[in-house]
């Protein structure tokens, strides 16, 4: 097998969990990495959705932005960025909501405004919210992919810019939001779950050759680990040559 | 009817100081050009409104045109961060920034409201975010008929909506094809309009996906070339990501983008 | 993702008794045959839903299939009046039907809801006329910014969508073009969808002013040549006006219509 | 000059109404008839609007539907049914809203729904309201153009369809309606206009050859004539070989 590095395989299995046949409202970056490999490994019929108003694109290289000609280009149809939230995310058509963070916290809320503790001094002011906080509110679930660190995996976001599972099970169902949240966080070191009684986020996989203390430790809580915490299987060659071409076909 | 002015002419006449001005755009058609004579005639106070305030928006800001943004993402599309926004908000320089933050659902609502003639929209939006925390312009609205609490945003009414598209023609009905983001909303929504265009054409010949929006509803056509750079116009040109990636490096430094600001406004150093 | 079915199953399959049934179309691409099926599949108790119902509507009411109808202007365009809706709400024949009446604006509106996810929409309208006193779902609601006093409607979701459209793919993809009416909201507000089609093709080919319905947000295509006829389907075929005109004389009588719906539904005088 | 009829006349006198420039939203039938007059006469320039989404329509016969493919394929736009009434009625953008009416009353009130008193049980059922209430709210005026009978011509409809001014000047403004509702109605007769103090319709042009008379005769109030009543201009030549021209072509 072929040598690969932690970016690659976190792309690789944020891929795998996209199911053939499924819908998914796509972030720039590190998720639209994930489904566009999808589409062409395991996947061909999912359908990308992005808030640009294009509606199942099929890139044939990785787009620098949300806004690319290419997915226009390649969509079954482009419609306006009113009608994409109205018609097509906000009444929960959409099986999976794919995000990125700057801040994720224990219970899968996510930050992209600021980081520091005071909104109008903030230590640093984020990109905002784009479309992630109806995205996070509305798809049937959410997945998340991130690097893993202290910095970035938190006891608690500085600011709730998208609503994860707030303090725990149930706060979703109480403020009377329809998707399910965050059901994944893929990560550079393995595959992080909320607990179904607490919705904690809890390590369910490592990724090869990564050790739970050094997971533990890139996280800024206690992070659990499941009992049967599994060992996710290492990237195929298939995954790693057809990762490698569309990242270069994206330069 | 739209008229047909210079470029020039177009800000003079239709932007003012203390103005709300959006000058929108999503990735694709963003005009730039406009931004630019903007800056060049020095307007300041604006108000400026955007879902997606990119590089030309930082520009501004670091000239000094801007007291206040109304946004829902703001950077450098595929790069990082905008740094004279970052600037602005994190030191108040040039000069300090208001900021008035929205998710893209919520300015998008706010545009229809505004284009439809309605004062606010109703949408599932901000729930347990902290985002209504800091603002009075996101508020609850419960549904007369089933009680369900949903979420009310303000119209967004601009002075002036500035747009770029690929054609008009000589009456000054406009035609845009590609991505059109929320732009026929932000121009419908305004009490005034520019619409910058690649070209002037006799006729608008009918093609695959595209929105005309009819000349009585714009106030002014400039054809303006390559209006949309570094931003792309699909059937015209390229976005030039290359312009994007150097941007990150004269907008990280204000001795930088003075120089640059410089060079744009014509003045010695 | 979208079923190809024949007409006969989709109807049988997706259209039960009771259901809230809405056929759209604003004069192009009314589904006739659609209707005709449901006619004579024995449909009972729907209730109808349609901003413009007109012959179809009128067979459909006149066959006994419906009990009510949700509706902003029955008529039949350019000749007159639907004797057999005119039938059933002055002398209830063939049997009682409910009616719940709305505007244009405030119908369209009520799709849009619907299409949205959200309870109800917010409109300008109704203001001044009788229409709010004869039904529960215009109700007055305050802006919550400026105070302002406007309507909210409750949104439509239909148990079924029917529509139909000039072509579908293999795949089910839908494309449609010239006036679309309310046709795409009324498909992402039901529960349900039908789109019947002039033909499936291998490739849909881009055209000017088309949009397209993925196949992912349709239930079931239905191949229909002459589906929409007596109206018009854009490319295929014009509106046979000598057929609403002929309704005139079949609708305005019981018996005639009676003899029109044997031969429709097969049965022997 | 040739001889014409009252029809003739009154489709003439409606289309003169319409200025150059101007754009109107135009109900079928007889609105339908003017507004394309005018446009083939002096306003060449007049904007069609339909609410079937047809902006800028420009057919080059009458049409039969508000639905015509003809003022699809001659549009500047098409855009769909909830747009023209959310995006170009609604913010009062539309100069002229022109419309039919099966009953007119004394202050302009129009009923297109029953004719009886109940509701419930009424003596016709008429076809129903359409676009008419929000085209009577929204457009910054209103013109009514029908035949004059005591049928037609009411103190009072027996259901407001559409709201022109109510009981009088200033209900509109007391509702908070911006346009400035009916201020003209066109007939087989005459013109008539709202009373600038009360907004009773008051008659303010006679056809040519039609007495004061026949007019109070023809409708259900006692109808007022302004003290300077004057004589609406016969049609001209080309305006009658115009509007044949037009019917011609339309059949």
């Amino acid at each position: 097998m072929s040598a690969y590095t932690a970016d690659e395989m976190m792309s690789i299995a944020a891929a795998r969990a996209l199911g053939e046949g499924m819908s998914c409202f796509v972030g720039i970056g590190l998720p639209s990495t994930a489904a566009n490999l999808a589409r062409r490994t395991h996947a061909p019929n999912l359908t990308l959705i992005y808030e640009s108003g294009c509606l199942g694109a099929k890139p044939s290289r990785l787009p620098l932005s949300i806004g690319d000609g290419e997915l226009a280009d390649t969509a079954d149809a482009v419609v306006s960025v009113p009608e994409v939230f109205n018609y097509w995310l906000q009444p929960g058509r959409i099986d999976v909501g794919f995000l990125g963070a700057a801040q994720l916290d224990k219970f899968g809320n996510i930050n992209t405004t600021v980081i520091g503790s005071d909104y109008h001094d903030p230590k640093v002011r984020l990109p905002g919210a784009g479309g992630a906080p109806e995205i996070a509110a509305s798809c049937k679930e959410v997945f998340v992919v991130l690097r893993q660190s202290k910095r970035t995996f938190v006891d608690k976001v500085d600011f709730v810019t998208s609503f994860g599972h707030g303090t725990g099970r149930g706060d979703r169902e109480r403020l009377g939001l329809r998707g399910a949240g965050p059901t994944l966080v893929v990560t550079d070191l393995g595959l992080i779950r909320p607990d179904p009684d607490t919705a904690e986020l809890t390590l369910t996989e490592l990724h090869p050759g990564v050790e739970l203390d050094q997971v533990v430790e890139a996280t800024g809580w206690t992070l659990k680990a499941a009992a049967d915490l599994k060992t996710t299987p290492a990237p195929t060659e298939r995954e790693l040559t057809l990762l490698r071409e569309l990242k270069k076909a994206g330069e | 009817m739209a008229r047909v002015l210079s470029l020039g002419e177009a800000v003079a006449e239709l932007v003012h100081d203390g103005d709300t001005v959006a000058l929108e755009g999503f990735t694709h058609l963003i005009p730039v050009a406009a931004g630019h004579e903007i800056i060049r005639q020095g307007r300041r106070n604006l108000t400026l409104v955007r879902m997606t305030p990119d590089i030309v928006y930082d520009q501004l800001i670091g000239a000094g045109c801007a007291s206040k943004l109304i946004f829902s993402w703001g950077g450098n599309p595929g790069v990082g961060s905008l740094h004279r926004f970052r600037d602005a908000v994190q030191h108040a320089w040039p000069s300090p920034l208001e900021i008035e933050e929205h998710s893209h659902a919520g300015m998008a609502n706010r545009y229809v409201a505004g284009a439809s003639g309605l004062p606010f929209a109703v949408l599932r939006g901000y729930t347990g975010t902290d985002l209504p925390a800091q603002t009075d312009t996101i508020k609850p609205i419960t549904c007369p008929f089933t009680g369900e609490q949903l979420t009310a945003v303000p119209a967004l009414n601009p002075d002036v909506t500035i747009v770029h598209a690929q054609r008009a023609d000589r009456a000054g009905n406009v035609q845009l094809w590609g991505i059109a983001g929320v732009q026929k909303e932000a121009v419908l929504a305004a009490k005034r309009s520019l619409v910058t265009v690649e070209e002037i054409v006799d006729e608008l010949e009918p093609r695959p996906g595209a929105l005309v929006l009819p000349s009585w509803a714009v106030t002014a056509v400039a054809e303006v070339p390559h209006g949309a750079a570094p931003s792309y116009a699909a059937g015209y040109y390229e976005r030039d990501n290359a312009a994007y990636q150097a941007w990150d490096e004269i907008g990280r430094d204000r001795e930088e983008f003075g120089k640059w600001l410089n060079e744009l406004t014509g003045v010695k150093a």
